[in-house]
Protein backbone atom coordinates (compact mmCIF):
# COMPACT_ATOMS: atom_id res chain seq x y z
CA UNK A 1 0.00 0.00 0.00
CA UNK A 2 1.49 3.43 -0.98
CA UNK A 3 0.33 5.86 1.48
CA UNK A 4 0.20 9.97 2.24
CA UNK A 5 0.41 11.60 5.09
CA UNK A 6 0.17 14.98 5.70
CA UNK A 7 -0.61 17.99 8.28
CA UNK A 8 -0.37 21.48 6.84
CA UNK A 9 -2.41 24.79 6.46
CA UNK A 10 -3.70 24.44 3.48
CA UNK A 11 -5.09 21.04 2.35
CA UNK A 12 -7.00 20.19 -1.47
CA UNK A 13 -9.22 16.82 -2.30
CA UNK A 14 -7.41 17.25 -5.90
CA UNK A 15 -3.59 16.57 -4.08
CA UNK A 16 -5.56 13.33 -2.58
CA UNK A 17 -7.77 12.53 -5.92
CA UNK A 18 -4.05 12.33 -8.18
CA UNK A 19 -2.64 10.31 -5.38
CA UNK A 20 -4.72 7.86 -5.37
CA UNK A 21 -5.56 7.55 -8.88
CA UNK A 22 -4.04 4.47 -10.44
CA UNK A 23 -5.40 2.21 -13.38
CA UNK A 24 -5.45 -0.93 -10.77
CA UNK A 25 -7.74 0.70 -9.43
CA UNK A 26 -11.37 0.78 -9.70
CA UNK A 27 -12.68 2.18 -6.63
CA UNK A 28 -12.12 5.02 -4.67
CA UNK A 29 -13.83 6.29 -1.83
CA UNK A 30 -13.10 9.97 -0.52
CA UNK A 31 -14.03 11.55 2.31
CA UNK A 32 -13.91 14.93 3.10
CA UNK A 33 -14.47 17.00 6.39
CA UNK A 34 -15.36 20.39 6.17
CA UNK A 35 -16.42 23.34 8.51
CA UNK A 36 -19.89 23.73 9.63
CA UNK A 37 -21.46 27.23 9.89
CA UNK A 38 -23.40 25.72 12.99
CA UNK A 39 -22.52 23.41 16.13
CA UNK A 40 -25.89 21.66 17.80
CA UNK A 41 -28.03 24.87 17.19
CA UNK A 42 -24.92 27.84 17.33
CA UNK A 43 -23.41 29.45 14.79
CA UNK A 44 -19.84 29.43 14.23
CA UNK A 45 -17.59 31.95 12.99
CA UNK A 46 -14.69 30.05 12.66
CA UNK A 47 -12.50 26.55 13.66
CA UNK A 48 -9.01 26.91 14.94
CA UNK A 49 -7.25 23.41 14.93
CA UNK A 50 -3.80 22.47 16.18
CA UNK A 51 -1.68 19.34 16.72
CA UNK A 52 1.27 17.61 18.52
CA UNK A 53 2.57 17.05 14.96
CA UNK A 54 4.90 14.97 16.01
CA UNK A 55 2.61 12.67 17.27
CA UNK A 56 -0.17 12.85 15.37
CA UNK A 57 1.80 11.94 12.13
CA UNK A 58 3.05 9.05 14.29
CA UNK A 59 -0.67 8.11 14.49
CA UNK A 60 -1.66 8.43 11.57
CA UNK A 61 0.84 6.22 10.07
CA UNK A 62 -0.87 3.46 13.00
CA UNK A 63 -3.95 3.82 10.91
CA UNK A 64 -2.21 3.23 7.71
CA UNK A 65 -0.36 0.37 8.96
CA UNK A 66 -3.81 -1.03 10.53
CA UNK A 67 -5.57 -0.12 7.17
CA UNK A 68 -3.08 -2.42 5.44
CA UNK A 69 -2.92 -5.21 7.66
CA UNK A 70 -7.01 -5.87 7.09
CA UNK A 71 -7.79 -4.84 3.74
CA UNK A 72 -6.32 -5.30 0.58
CA UNK A 73 -6.39 -1.42 -0.04
CA UNK A 74 -3.82 0.02 -3.02
CA UNK A 75 -3.78 3.74 -2.02
CA UNK A 76 -4.40 5.40 1.02
CA UNK A 77 -4.32 9.47 1.31
CA UNK A 78 -4.85 11.35 4.74
CA UNK A 79 -4.85 14.45 5.27
CA UNK A 80 -5.44 17.43 7.71
CA UNK A 81 -5.63 21.41 8.19
CA UNK A 82 -4.45 23.01 11.09
CA UNK A 83 -4.64 26.52 12.10
CA UNK A 84 -8.05 28.93 11.18
CA UNK A 85 -10.90 27.16 9.30
CA UNK A 86 -13.70 29.09 8.11
CA UNK A 87 -17.08 27.68 7.24
CA UNK A 88 -16.83 25.60 4.39
CA UNK A 89 -12.87 25.16 4.20
CA UNK A 90 -11.84 21.33 4.47
CA UNK A 91 -10.36 20.02 7.42
CA UNK A 92 -9.53 16.78 6.55
CA UNK A 93 -9.54 14.47 3.77
CA UNK A 94 -8.90 10.78 3.44
CA UNK A 95 -8.82 8.54 0.31
CA UNK A 96 -8.68 5.34 -0.37
CA UNK A 97 -7.93 3.18 -3.54
CA UNK A 98 -8.99 -0.47 -4.21
CA UNK A 99 -9.26 -2.96 -6.95
CA UNK A 100 -13.04 -3.30 -5.19
CA UNK A 101 -15.39 -0.93 -3.79
CA UNK A 102 -16.59 -2.55 -0.63
CA UNK A 103 -13.41 -2.74 1.32
CA UNK A 104 -12.75 0.75 0.37
CA UNK A 105 -15.83 2.09 2.30
CA UNK A 106 -14.68 0.14 5.30
CA UNK A 107 -10.80 1.37 4.92
CA UNK A 108 -11.94 5.02 4.43
CA UNK A 109 -14.64 4.80 7.29
CA UNK A 110 -12.55 2.95 9.79
CA UNK A 111 -9.48 5.62 8.77
CA UNK A 112 -11.80 8.58 9.78
CA UNK A 113 -13.40 7.14 12.28
CA UNK A 114 -9.70 6.30 13.80
CA UNK A 115 -8.31 9.60 13.78
CA UNK A 116 -11.20 11.28 15.24
CA UNK A 117 -10.19 8.92 18.43
CA UNK A 118 -6.71 8.65 18.45
CA UNK A 119 -5.13 11.49 16.76
CA UNK A 120 -3.80 14.75 18.55
CA UNK A 121 -5.79 16.95 16.89
CA UNK A 122 -7.19 19.75 18.98
CA UNK A 123 -10.15 22.07 17.72
CA UNK A 124 -11.07 25.49 19.52
CA UNK A 125 -14.88 26.71 18.03
CA UNK A 126 -15.70 30.38 17.68
CA UNK A 127 -19.10 30.77 17.61
CA UNK A 128 -21.38 34.11 16.04
CA UNK A 129 -22.28 34.60 19.50
CA UNK A 130 -18.74 35.48 20.71
CA UNK A 131 -18.43 32.15 22.68
CA UNK A 132 -14.89 29.82 22.36
CA UNK A 133 -15.82 26.09 22.52
CA UNK A 134 -13.24 23.18 22.87
CA UNK B 1 11.83 17.61 33.08
CA UNK B 2 9.53 19.51 30.83
CA UNK B 3 5.74 18.82 30.04
CA UNK B 4 4.17 19.33 26.91
CA UNK B 5 0.29 20.73 27.32
CA UNK B 6 -2.04 21.32 24.43
CA UNK B 7 -5.55 22.01 23.68
CA UNK B 8 -7.50 22.50 27.00
CA UNK B 9 -5.10 21.27 29.11
CA UNK B 10 -2.71 23.90 27.89
CA UNK B 11 -5.32 26.83 28.21
CA UNK B 12 -5.58 25.39 31.50
CA UNK B 13 -2.18 25.97 32.58
CA UNK B 14 -1.92 29.00 30.75
CA UNK B 15 1.38 27.04 29.30
CA UNK B 16 2.34 25.31 26.34
CA UNK B 17 5.21 23.67 28.39
CA UNK B 18 5.38 23.49 32.29
CA UNK B 19 8.39 22.14 34.35
CA UNK B 20 7.59 19.23 36.36
CA UNK B 21 8.80 18.14 39.92
CA UNK B 22 11.68 15.41 40.03
CA UNK B 23 9.25 13.43 42.62
CA UNK B 24 7.19 12.34 39.82
CA UNK B 25 8.83 9.44 38.19
CA UNK B 26 5.61 7.56 36.47
CA UNK B 27 2.58 8.45 34.72
CA UNK B 28 0.31 8.02 37.74
CA UNK B 29 1.95 10.34 39.38
CA UNK B 30 2.56 12.86 36.96
CA UNK B 31 -1.59 12.85 36.64
CA UNK B 32 -1.72 13.27 39.87
CA UNK B 33 0.24 16.35 40.31
CA UNK B 34 -1.69 17.49 37.06
CA UNK B 35 -5.22 17.36 39.63
CA UNK B 36 -3.42 18.98 42.84
CA UNK B 37 -2.41 21.78 40.75
CA UNK B 38 -4.69 22.72 38.14
CA UNK B 39 -8.13 21.24 39.58
CA UNK B 40 -10.17 22.32 36.80
CA UNK B 41 -8.55 19.08 34.49
CA UNK B 42 -10.15 16.54 36.83
CA UNK B 43 -13.14 18.12 34.85
CA UNK B 44 -12.05 16.68 31.10
CA UNK B 45 -13.96 13.76 30.03
CA UNK B 46 -10.40 12.08 29.89
CA UNK B 47 -6.69 12.98 30.27
CA UNK B 48 -4.23 10.74 28.38
CA UNK B 49 -0.45 10.92 28.99
CA UNK B 50 1.99 10.57 26.03
CA UNK B 51 5.35 9.43 26.41
CA UNK B 52 7.75 9.58 23.89
CA UNK B 53 5.05 10.34 21.31
CA UNK B 54 3.28 6.94 22.21
CA UNK B 55 0.02 7.14 24.86
CA UNK B 56 1.06 5.65 28.05
CA UNK B 57 -0.54 3.68 30.88
CA UNK B 58 -0.50 4.90 34.27
CA UNK B 59 2.41 2.38 35.38
CA UNK B 60 5.16 3.62 32.54
CA UNK B 61 7.73 5.31 34.17
CA UNK B 62 9.32 8.95 32.83
CA UNK B 63 12.56 10.80 33.51
CA UNK B 64 14.64 13.05 31.97
CA UNK B 65 15.10 13.12 28.80
CA UNK B 66 11.70 11.45 27.89
CA UNK B 67 9.13 13.92 25.90
CA UNK B 68 6.18 13.88 28.05
CA UNK B 69 2.99 15.37 26.96
CA UNK B 70 -0.62 16.01 28.07
CA UNK B 71 -3.09 14.74 25.86
CA UNK B 72 -6.31 16.12 26.73
CA UNK B 73 -9.73 14.72 24.65
CA UNK B 74 -8.58 14.98 20.77
CA UNK B 75 -11.49 16.65 18.47
CA UNK B 76 -9.37 16.33 15.17
CA UNK B 77 -11.77 15.65 12.05
CA UNK C 1 -32.13 16.79 -0.53
CA UNK C 2 -30.95 18.20 -3.24
CA UNK C 3 -29.77 15.81 -6.00
CA UNK C 4 -27.91 16.43 -9.11
CA UNK C 5 -28.31 13.50 -11.51
CA UNK C 6 -26.74 13.00 -15.33
CA UNK C 7 -25.30 10.63 -17.54
CA UNK C 8 -23.11 12.59 -19.92
CA UNK C 9 -20.03 11.90 -22.26
CA UNK C 10 -17.57 13.40 -19.40
CA UNK C 11 -17.96 13.42 -15.77
CA UNK C 12 -15.66 15.00 -13.35
CA UNK C 13 -15.31 14.47 -9.77
CA UNK C 14 -15.25 18.56 -9.54
CA UNK C 15 -18.85 19.14 -10.85
CA UNK C 16 -20.31 16.49 -8.06
CA UNK C 17 -18.06 18.25 -5.22
CA UNK C 18 -19.07 21.49 -6.64
CA UNK C 19 -22.98 20.43 -6.22
CA UNK C 20 -22.57 19.24 -2.94
CA UNK C 21 -20.47 21.89 -0.99
CA UNK C 22 -22.28 23.57 1.62
CA UNK C 23 -21.56 25.39 4.91
CA UNK C 24 -24.33 23.07 6.72
CA UNK C 25 -22.67 20.05 5.89
CA UNK C 26 -19.88 18.68 7.52
CA UNK C 27 -19.31 15.57 5.93
CA UNK C 28 -18.71 14.22 2.83
CA UNK C 29 -18.10 10.70 1.39
CA UNK C 30 -17.53 10.53 -2.65
CA UNK C 31 -17.36 7.46 -4.54
CA UNK C 32 -15.27 7.27 -8.21
CA UNK C 33 -15.41 4.03 -10.06
CA UNK C 34 -12.58 4.67 -12.65
CA UNK C 35 -11.59 1.98 -15.30
CA UNK C 36 -8.93 -0.20 -14.54
CA UNK C 37 -6.39 -1.88 -16.63
CA UNK C 38 -7.71 -5.55 -15.96
CA UNK C 39 -10.78 -7.39 -15.36
CA UNK C 40 -9.81 -10.70 -13.71
CA UNK C 41 -5.97 -11.02 -14.89
CA UNK C 42 -6.98 -9.93 -18.26
CA UNK C 43 -5.40 -6.64 -20.18
CA UNK C 44 -8.38 -4.16 -20.76
CA UNK C 45 -8.19 -1.58 -23.79
CA UNK C 46 -10.69 -0.07 -22.85
CA UNK C 47 -14.73 0.11 -21.87
CA UNK C 48 -17.58 1.14 -23.97
CA UNK C 49 -20.89 2.05 -21.87
CA UNK C 50 -24.14 2.31 -23.31
CA UNK C 51 -27.81 2.78 -21.84
CA UNK C 52 -31.23 3.25 -21.98
CA UNK C 53 -31.22 6.98 -21.26
CA UNK C 54 -34.69 7.59 -20.14
CA UNK C 55 -34.91 4.73 -18.03
CA UNK C 56 -31.56 5.21 -16.79
CA UNK C 57 -32.39 8.62 -15.60
CA UNK C 58 -35.67 7.14 -13.41
CA UNK C 59 -33.96 4.42 -11.88
CA UNK C 60 -31.90 6.54 -10.85
CA UNK C 61 -34.25 9.34 -9.46
CA UNK C 62 -35.60 6.26 -7.95
CA UNK C 63 -32.54 5.74 -6.07
CA UNK C 64 -32.13 9.49 -4.80
CA UNK C 65 -35.93 9.21 -3.65
CA UNK C 66 -34.99 5.88 -1.51
CA UNK C 67 -31.93 7.55 0.49
CA UNK C 68 -33.94 10.68 0.68
CA UNK C 69 -36.67 8.51 2.51
CA UNK C 70 -33.84 6.68 4.83
CA UNK C 71 -31.29 8.80 5.61
CA UNK C 72 -30.98 12.46 6.55
CA UNK C 73 -28.73 13.68 3.50
CA UNK C 74 -28.79 17.50 2.17
CA UNK C 75 -27.32 16.84 -1.26
CA UNK C 76 -26.61 14.03 -3.48
CA UNK C 77 -24.41 13.71 -6.77
CA UNK C 78 -25.19 11.08 -8.61
CA UNK C 79 -22.90 10.88 -12.42
CA UNK C 80 -22.44 7.94 -14.70
CA UNK C 81 -20.75 8.69 -17.97
CA UNK C 82 -20.74 6.41 -21.53
CA UNK C 83 -19.40 6.10 -24.68
CA UNK C 84 -15.47 4.58 -24.97
CA UNK C 85 -13.33 5.11 -21.55
CA UNK C 86 -9.97 3.88 -21.03
CA UNK C 87 -8.22 2.79 -18.03
CA UNK C 88 -8.18 5.68 -15.33
CA UNK C 89 -11.19 7.01 -16.64
CA UNK C 90 -14.23 7.90 -14.68
CA UNK C 91 -16.92 6.05 -15.05
CA UNK C 92 -19.00 6.89 -12.27
CA UNK C 93 -19.39 9.37 -9.27
CA UNK C 94 -21.66 9.37 -6.42
CA UNK C 95 -21.22 11.89 -4.10
CA UNK C 96 -23.02 12.78 -0.95
CA UNK C 97 -23.36 15.57 2.04
CA UNK C 98 -24.47 15.55 5.19
CA UNK C 99 -24.08 17.05 8.28
CA UNK C 100 -22.91 13.67 10.10
CA UNK C 101 -20.44 11.47 8.71
CA UNK C 102 -21.88 7.56 9.40
CA UNK C 103 -24.76 8.30 7.66
CA UNK C 104 -22.89 9.38 4.58
CA UNK C 105 -20.86 6.19 3.96
CA UNK C 106 -24.00 4.32 4.09
CA UNK C 107 -26.31 6.74 1.50
CA UNK C 108 -23.11 6.95 -0.89
CA UNK C 109 -22.35 2.69 -0.40
CA UNK C 110 -25.85 2.14 -0.74
CA UNK C 111 -26.29 4.31 -4.13
CA UNK C 112 -24.03 2.81 -5.89
CA UNK C 113 -24.96 -0.30 -5.17
CA UNK C 114 -28.34 -0.04 -5.75
CA UNK C 115 -27.20 1.98 -9.29
CA UNK C 116 -25.38 -1.19 -10.04
CA UNK C 117 -27.98 -3.71 -9.35
CA UNK C 118 -30.90 -1.71 -11.07
CA UNK C 119 -30.05 1.24 -13.36
CA UNK C 120 -30.13 0.25 -17.07
CA UNK C 121 -26.23 0.91 -18.25
CA UNK C 122 -23.92 -2.15 -19.67
CA UNK C 123 -20.61 -2.24 -20.51
CA UNK C 124 -18.57 -3.79 -23.06
CA UNK C 125 -14.74 -5.23 -22.60
CA UNK C 126 -12.36 -5.20 -25.02
CA UNK C 127 -9.37 -6.95 -23.65
CA UNK C 128 -5.83 -6.51 -24.65
CA UNK C 129 -5.90 -10.22 -26.25
CA UNK C 130 -8.70 -8.77 -28.87
CA UNK C 131 -11.33 -10.29 -26.70
CA UNK C 132 -14.86 -8.65 -26.21
CA UNK C 133 -16.24 -8.99 -22.64
CA UNK C 134 -19.99 -8.13 -21.93
CA UNK D 1 -45.59 -2.77 -31.43
CA UNK D 2 -41.40 -2.46 -31.79
CA UNK D 3 -39.25 -3.61 -29.21
CA UNK D 4 -36.11 -1.99 -27.98
CA UNK D 5 -33.23 -4.02 -27.20
CA UNK D 6 -29.78 -3.05 -25.33
CA UNK D 7 -26.40 -4.27 -24.36
CA UNK D 8 -25.67 -8.41 -25.08
CA UNK D 9 -29.44 -8.61 -26.09
CA UNK D 10 -29.02 -6.28 -28.78
CA UNK D 11 -26.13 -8.04 -30.02
CA UNK D 12 -27.94 -11.54 -30.08
CA UNK D 13 -30.75 -9.95 -31.83
CA UNK D 14 -28.39 -7.85 -34.38
CA UNK D 15 -30.66 -4.67 -34.04
CA UNK D 16 -31.35 -2.41 -31.51
CA UNK D 17 -34.95 -2.32 -32.78
CA UNK D 18 -37.09 -5.46 -33.40
CA UNK D 19 -41.28 -5.45 -34.13
CA UNK D 20 -42.82 -7.81 -31.88
CA UNK D 21 -45.81 -10.13 -33.34
CA UNK D 22 -49.49 -8.99 -32.30
CA UNK D 23 -49.87 -12.65 -30.63
CA UNK D 24 -47.68 -11.54 -27.91
CA UNK D 25 -49.97 -9.53 -24.89
CA UNK D 26 -47.85 -9.80 -21.89
CA UNK D 27 -44.33 -10.02 -20.88
CA UNK D 28 -44.27 -14.03 -20.46
CA UNK D 29 -45.57 -14.23 -24.07
CA UNK D 30 -42.81 -11.77 -24.90
CA UNK D 31 -39.97 -13.68 -22.98
CA UNK D 32 -41.21 -16.67 -24.67
CA UNK D 33 -40.89 -15.57 -28.28
CA UNK D 34 -37.70 -14.05 -27.57
CA UNK D 35 -36.45 -17.39 -26.27
CA UNK D 36 -37.53 -19.18 -29.28
CA UNK D 37 -36.29 -16.38 -31.46
CA UNK D 38 -33.43 -16.02 -30.11
CA UNK D 39 -32.23 -18.75 -28.33
CA UNK D 40 -28.43 -17.55 -27.27
CA UNK D 41 -30.61 -15.29 -24.97
CA UNK D 42 -31.82 -18.56 -22.85
CA UNK D 43 -27.94 -18.35 -21.62
CA UNK D 44 -28.40 -14.83 -20.21
CA UNK D 45 -28.40 -15.15 -16.50
CA UNK D 46 -31.28 -12.83 -16.49
CA UNK D 47 -33.42 -11.21 -18.69
CA UNK D 48 -35.92 -8.26 -17.54
CA UNK D 49 -38.48 -6.63 -19.20
CA UNK D 50 -39.02 -2.82 -18.91
CA UNK D 51 -43.08 -1.67 -20.06
CA UNK D 52 -42.88 1.91 -20.46
CA UNK D 53 -39.53 2.37 -18.77
CA UNK D 54 -40.20 0.43 -15.11
CA UNK D 55 -38.86 -3.02 -14.54
CA UNK D 56 -42.32 -5.34 -15.67
CA UNK D 57 -43.55 -8.53 -14.40
CA UNK D 58 -44.33 -11.66 -16.41
CA UNK D 59 -48.00 -10.71 -15.93
CA UNK D 60 -48.38 -7.93 -17.46
CA UNK D 61 -50.21 -6.62 -20.12
CA UNK D 62 -47.83 -4.96 -23.22
CA UNK D 63 -49.81 -3.75 -26.51
CA UNK D 64 -49.78 -0.84 -29.45
CA UNK D 65 -48.81 2.77 -27.45
CA UNK D 66 -46.40 0.78 -24.92
CA UNK D 67 -42.30 1.60 -24.71
CA UNK D 68 -41.07 -1.68 -24.36
CA UNK D 69 -37.37 -2.48 -23.93
CA UNK D 70 -35.34 -5.66 -22.91
CA UNK D 71 -33.04 -5.40 -20.27
CA UNK D 72 -29.72 -7.81 -20.21
CA UNK D 73 -28.16 -7.77 -17.07
CA UNK D 74 -27.05 -4.34 -16.29
CA UNK D 75 -22.94 -3.60 -15.86
CA UNK D 76 -23.06 -0.13 -15.14
CA UNK D 77 -20.59 1.52 -12.57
Amino acid sequence: METLIAIRDTITVQEALDFIQSPECGGEVIFTGTVRNDTRGRGVTKLFYECYEAMALSEMQKIADQVQARWDIKKLAMLHAIGDKYPGDIAVVIAVASAHRGIAFDACEFTIDTLKETVPIWKKEFFTDGGIGQ
Amino acid sequence: MGLLLFGVAKDIAGAALVGIPETVTNVAELKQWLYDRYPAMQQLSSLMVAVNREYAGDTQAIGAGDEVAVIPPVSGG
